[in-house]
Protein backbone atom coordinates (compact mmCIF):
# COMPACT_ATOMS: atom_id res chain seq x y z
CA UNK A 1 0.00 0.00 0.00
CA UNK A 2 0.97 3.61 -0.78
CA UNK A 3 1.79 6.34 1.44
CA UNK A 4 -0.48 8.03 0.29
CA UNK A 5 -3.31 5.35 -0.59
CA UNK A 6 -2.54 4.73 3.76
CA UNK A 7 -3.19 8.32 4.37
CA UNK A 8 -6.54 7.93 1.99
CA UNK A 9 -7.61 5.10 4.20
CA UNK A 10 -6.52 6.88 7.50
CA UNK A 11 -8.30 10.44 6.57
CA UNK A 12 -11.76 7.94 4.81
CA UNK A 13 -11.61 6.18 8.40
CA UNK A 14 -11.23 9.61 10.16
CA UNK A 15 -14.04 11.03 8.80
CA UNK A 16 -16.71 8.09 9.38
CA UNK A 17 -15.63 7.49 13.19
CA UNK A 18 -15.63 11.40 14.06
CA UNK A 19 -19.42 11.33 12.24
CA UNK A 20 -17.73 14.02 10.08
CA UNK A 21 -18.94 12.90 7.02
CA UNK A 22 -22.27 12.41 7.65
CA UNK A 23 -22.20 15.77 8.95
CA UNK A 24 -20.61 16.95 5.79
CA UNK A 25 -23.92 15.23 4.06
CA UNK A 26 -26.35 16.91 6.39
CA UNK A 27 -24.66 20.41 5.77
CA UNK A 28 -24.96 19.59 1.85
CA UNK A 29 -28.71 18.58 2.62
CA UNK A 30 -29.52 21.88 4.81
CA UNK A 31 -27.83 24.25 2.16
CA UNK A 32 -29.62 22.76 -0.76
CA UNK A 33 -33.14 23.16 0.98
CA UNK A 34 -31.95 26.97 2.11
CA UNK A 35 -30.89 28.10 -1.39
CA UNK A 36 -34.37 26.38 -3.06
CA UNK A 37 -32.32 23.83 -4.87
CA UNK A 38 -34.95 21.33 -3.34
CA UNK A 39 -37.90 23.71 -4.38
CA UNK A 40 -36.42 24.03 -8.18
CA UNK A 41 -36.68 19.95 -8.48
CA UNK A 42 -39.48 19.67 -7.00
CA UNK A 43 -40.59 21.97 -9.80
CA UNK A 44 -38.81 20.07 -12.62
CA UNK A 45 -40.33 16.86 -11.38
CA UNK A 46 -44.05 18.39 -11.79
CA UNK A 47 -43.04 19.81 -15.11
CA UNK A 48 -42.05 16.28 -16.56
CA UNK A 49 -44.81 14.66 -15.28
CA UNK A 50 -47.18 17.06 -16.14
CA UNK A 51 -45.50 16.67 -19.74
CA UNK A 52 -45.38 13.29 -19.86
CA UNK A 53 -48.74 12.33 -17.88
CA UNK A 54 -48.16 10.22 -14.37
CA UNK A 55 -49.24 7.20 -15.87
CA UNK A 56 -46.28 7.21 -18.09
CA UNK A 57 -43.75 7.67 -15.80
CA UNK A 58 -42.04 5.52 -13.56
CA UNK A 59 -39.49 6.96 -10.48
CA UNK A 60 -36.34 6.09 -12.46
CA UNK A 61 -37.67 7.92 -15.55
CA UNK A 62 -38.11 11.02 -13.58
CA UNK A 63 -34.83 10.36 -12.04
CA UNK A 64 -33.38 10.19 -15.42
CA UNK A 65 -34.85 13.18 -16.27
CA UNK A 66 -34.49 15.80 -14.17
CA UNK A 67 -30.65 15.04 -12.70
CA UNK A 68 -28.70 16.59 -15.12
CA UNK A 69 -30.54 19.55 -14.65
CA UNK A 70 -30.85 19.63 -10.85
CA UNK A 71 -27.07 18.86 -10.61
CA UNK A 72 -26.18 21.72 -12.83
CA UNK A 73 -28.72 23.57 -10.64
CA UNK A 74 -26.71 23.58 -7.16
CA UNK A 75 -24.61 27.15 -7.23
CA UNK A 76 -21.21 27.19 -7.06
CA UNK A 77 -21.42 28.20 -3.18
CA UNK A 78 -22.64 25.83 -2.03
CA UNK A 79 -19.93 23.84 -3.42
CA UNK A 80 -17.30 25.76 -2.53
CA UNK A 81 -18.53 26.03 1.53
CA UNK A 82 -18.68 22.14 1.39
CA UNK A 83 -15.16 21.85 0.00
CA UNK A 84 -13.95 24.78 2.61
CA UNK A 85 -15.70 22.61 5.63
CA UNK A 86 -14.03 19.09 4.50
CA UNK A 87 -10.03 21.57 4.03
CA UNK A 88 -10.53 22.68 7.14
CA UNK A 89 -11.32 19.46 8.73
CA UNK A 90 -8.65 18.17 6.69
CA UNK A 91 -6.20 20.81 8.23
CA UNK A 92 -6.83 20.05 11.55
CA UNK A 93 -7.23 16.06 11.13
CA UNK A 94 -4.30 15.03 8.85
CA UNK A 95 -1.30 15.45 11.23
CA UNK B 1 9.13 19.20 -0.55
CA UNK B 2 7.31 17.09 1.21
CA UNK B 3 4.92 19.67 2.55
CA UNK B 4 3.80 20.63 -0.98
CA UNK B 5 3.33 17.40 -1.84
CA UNK B 6 1.08 16.96 1.32
CA UNK B 7 -0.25 20.26 0.60
CA UNK B 8 -1.49 18.53 -2.98
CA UNK B 9 -2.55 15.47 -1.91
CA UNK B 10 -5.20 17.17 0.81
CA UNK B 11 -6.04 19.82 -2.34
CA UNK B 12 -6.66 16.64 -4.85
CA UNK B 13 -8.57 14.77 -1.74
CA UNK B 14 -11.18 17.40 -0.67
CA UNK B 15 -11.91 17.92 -4.18
CA UNK B 16 -12.68 14.16 -4.57
CA UNK B 17 -14.11 14.23 -1.18
CA UNK B 18 -16.16 16.89 -2.15
CA UNK B 19 -17.16 15.55 -5.38
CA UNK B 20 -18.13 11.92 -3.75
CA UNK B 21 -20.42 13.53 -0.98
CA UNK B 22 -22.43 15.58 -3.57
CA UNK B 23 -22.89 12.97 -6.03
CA UNK B 24 -24.17 10.91 -2.96
CA UNK B 25 -26.19 13.76 -1.67
CA UNK B 26 -27.56 14.53 -5.18
CA UNK B 27 -28.53 10.80 -6.23
CA UNK B 28 -30.29 10.35 -2.89
CA UNK B 29 -32.17 13.99 -3.09
CA UNK B 30 -33.19 13.47 -6.78
CA UNK B 31 -34.24 10.01 -5.95
CA UNK B 32 -36.25 11.06 -2.61
CA UNK B 33 -37.49 14.12 -4.68
CA UNK B 34 -38.94 12.57 -7.79
CA UNK B 35 -40.19 9.23 -5.19
CA UNK B 36 -42.51 11.96 -3.01
CA UNK B 37 -43.57 14.06 -6.36
CA UNK B 38 -44.97 10.86 -7.84
CA UNK B 39 -46.35 9.55 -4.85
CA UNK B 40 -48.34 13.09 -4.38
CA UNK B 41 -49.30 13.17 -8.57
CA UNK B 42 -50.73 9.82 -8.04
CA UNK B 43 -52.11 10.86 -4.66
CA UNK B 44 -53.92 14.13 -6.48
CA UNK B 45 -55.02 12.35 -9.51
CA UNK B 46 -56.81 9.46 -7.48
CA UNK B 47 -58.46 12.94 -5.78
CA UNK B 48 -59.74 13.98 -9.14
CA UNK B 49 -61.06 10.85 -9.58
CA UNK B 50 -62.76 10.90 -6.69
CA UNK B 51 -64.54 14.10 -6.67
CA UNK B 52 -65.43 13.36 -10.61
CA UNK B 53 -66.85 10.17 -9.73
CA UNK B 54 -68.99 11.39 -6.92
CA UNK B 55 -70.21 14.63 -9.25
CA UNK B 56 -71.01 11.67 -11.88
CA UNK B 57 -73.15 9.83 -9.64
CA UNK B 58 -74.65 13.13 -8.28
CA UNK B 59 -75.42 13.75 -11.79
CA UNK B 60 -77.18 10.14 -12.47
CA UNK B 61 -78.94 10.26 -9.30
CA UNK B 62 -80.38 13.69 -10.53
CA UNK B 63 -81.18 12.82 -13.93
CA UNK B 64 -83.06 9.63 -12.64
CA UNK B 65 -85.22 11.43 -10.28
CA UNK B 66 -86.00 13.96 -12.85
CA UNK B 67 -87.19 11.61 -14.77
CA UNK B 68 -88.79 9.02 -12.20
CA UNK B 69 -90.62 12.15 -9.84
CA UNK B 70 -91.70 13.60 -13.62
CA UNK B 71 -93.03 10.39 -14.61
CA UNK B 72 -94.79 9.80 -11.00
CA UNK B 73 -96.15 13.12 -10.84
CA UNK B 74 -97.94 12.50 -14.50
CA UNK B 75 -99.65 9.26 -13.41
CA UNK B 76 -100.48 10.06 -10.48
CA UNK B 77 -102.27 13.63 -11.46
CA UNK B 78 -103.78 10.88 -14.83
CA UNK B 79 -105.17 8.67 -11.84
CA UNK B 80 -106.63 11.62 -9.92
CA UNK B 81 -108.30 13.82 -13.34
CA UNK B 82 -109.77 9.84 -14.52
CA UNK B 83 -111.78 9.74 -10.74
CA UNK B 84 -113.01 12.94 -11.18
CA UNK B 85 -114.02 12.19 -14.91
CA UNK B 86 -115.72 8.60 -13.43
CA UNK B 87 -117.44 10.88 -10.69
CA UNK B 88 -118.81 13.15 -12.73
CA UNK B 89 -120.19 10.95 -15.01
CA UNK C 1 -60.94 23.12 -20.25
CA UNK C 2 -59.39 22.15 -16.57
CA UNK C 3 -57.94 18.61 -15.91
CA UNK C 4 -60.89 18.20 -13.52
CA UNK C 5 -63.49 18.88 -16.31
CA UNK C 6 -61.35 16.89 -18.53
CA UNK C 7 -61.52 13.97 -16.43
CA UNK C 8 -65.34 13.89 -15.66
CA UNK C 9 -65.73 14.53 -19.53
CA UNK C 10 -63.76 10.89 -20.03
CA UNK C 11 -65.59 9.35 -17.03
CA UNK C 12 -68.99 10.60 -18.48
CA UNK C 13 -67.81 9.69 -22.37
CA UNK C 14 -66.93 6.18 -20.86
CA UNK C 15 -70.26 5.47 -18.75
CA UNK C 16 -72.14 6.18 -21.77
CA UNK C 17 -70.11 4.94 -24.62
CA UNK C 18 -70.08 1.49 -23.16
CA UNK C 19 -73.79 1.34 -21.99
CA UNK C 20 -73.11 1.54 -18.11
CA UNK C 21 -74.35 4.78 -17.73
CA UNK C 22 -77.92 3.99 -18.67
CA UNK C 23 -77.16 0.70 -16.98
CA UNK C 24 -76.82 2.66 -13.46
CA UNK C 25 -79.68 4.34 -13.87
CA UNK C 26 -81.91 1.19 -14.45
CA UNK C 27 -79.92 -0.16 -11.22
CA UNK C 28 -81.05 3.18 -9.50
CA UNK C 29 -84.75 2.84 -10.54
CA UNK C 30 -84.97 -1.02 -9.29
CA UNK C 31 -83.82 0.41 -5.96
CA UNK C 32 -86.03 3.44 -5.59
CA UNK C 33 -88.89 0.85 -6.17
CA UNK C 34 -87.29 -1.95 -4.35
CA UNK C 35 -86.43 0.30 -0.86
CA UNK C 36 -90.00 2.29 -1.37
CA UNK C 37 -88.74 5.46 -2.86
CA UNK C 38 -91.39 5.40 -5.20
CA UNK C 39 -94.56 4.62 -3.10
CA UNK C 40 -93.23 7.33 -1.01
CA UNK C 41 -93.17 9.72 -3.86
CA UNK C 42 -96.45 8.56 -5.00
CA UNK C 43 -98.04 9.48 -1.31
CA UNK C 44 -96.24 13.02 -1.29
CA UNK C 45 -98.29 13.47 -5.07
CA UNK C 46 -101.43 12.59 -3.83
CA UNK C 47 -101.09 14.80 -0.59
CA UNK C 48 -100.41 17.46 -2.74
CA UNK C 49 -103.02 17.33 -4.79
CA UNK C 50 -104.99 16.82 -2.22
CA UNK C 51 -103.93 19.68 -0.11
CA UNK C 52 -104.23 22.42 -3.64
CA UNK C 53 -106.81 20.74 -5.10
CA UNK C 54 -106.59 18.72 -8.54
CA UNK C 55 -108.28 21.62 -10.55
CA UNK C 56 -105.32 24.22 -9.39
CA UNK C 57 -102.29 21.50 -10.03
CA UNK C 58 -100.29 21.04 -13.03
CA UNK C 59 -97.49 18.42 -13.70
CA UNK C 60 -94.88 21.41 -13.31
CA UNK C 61 -96.15 22.74 -10.06
CA UNK C 62 -96.51 18.43 -8.33
CA UNK C 63 -92.98 17.77 -9.85
CA UNK C 64 -91.40 21.34 -8.03
CA UNK C 65 -93.47 20.45 -4.72
CA UNK C 66 -92.61 17.04 -4.51
CA UNK C 67 -88.72 16.75 -6.12
CA UNK C 68 -87.15 18.13 -2.59
CA UNK C 69 -88.87 15.55 -0.16
CA UNK C 70 -88.10 13.32 -3.27
CA UNK C 71 -84.10 14.07 -3.28
CA UNK C 72 -83.81 14.10 0.31
CA UNK C 73 -85.82 10.50 0.47
CA UNK C 74 -83.26 8.55 -1.48
CA UNK C 75 -81.43 6.23 1.17
CA UNK C 76 -77.76 7.18 1.52
CA UNK C 77 -77.29 3.14 0.72
CA UNK C 78 -78.43 3.29 -2.40
CA UNK C 79 -76.31 6.11 -3.50
CA UNK C 80 -73.16 4.68 -1.87
CA UNK C 81 -73.99 1.33 -3.73
CA UNK C 82 -73.97 3.89 -6.74
CA UNK C 83 -71.17 5.48 -6.24
CA UNK C 84 -69.45 2.03 -5.14
CA UNK C 85 -71.16 0.40 -8.62
CA UNK C 86 -68.89 3.58 -10.66
CA UNK C 87 -65.76 3.36 -9.16
CA UNK C 88 -65.77 -0.62 -9.66
CA UNK C 89 -66.17 0.18 -13.50
CA UNK C 90 -63.55 3.03 -13.25
CA UNK C 91 -61.15 0.47 -11.87
CA UNK C 92 -61.86 -2.06 -14.14
CA UNK C 93 -62.04 0.32 -17.05
CA UNK C 94 -59.54 2.86 -16.40
CA UNK C 95 -55.86 2.68 -18.79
Amino acid sequence: MSKESQMRAAINQKLIEMGERERLKELLRAKLIECGWRDQLKALCKEVIKEKGIENVTVEDLVAGVTPKGRALVPDSVKKELLQRIRAFLAQHST
Amino acid sequence: EEARRKEAFLQQFSAELCAKISDEVLTESIRATAEAEIRLALEEKAAYIARCTAEECESIIEETLAEEVASIAQVILDEGLRHIRKFIK
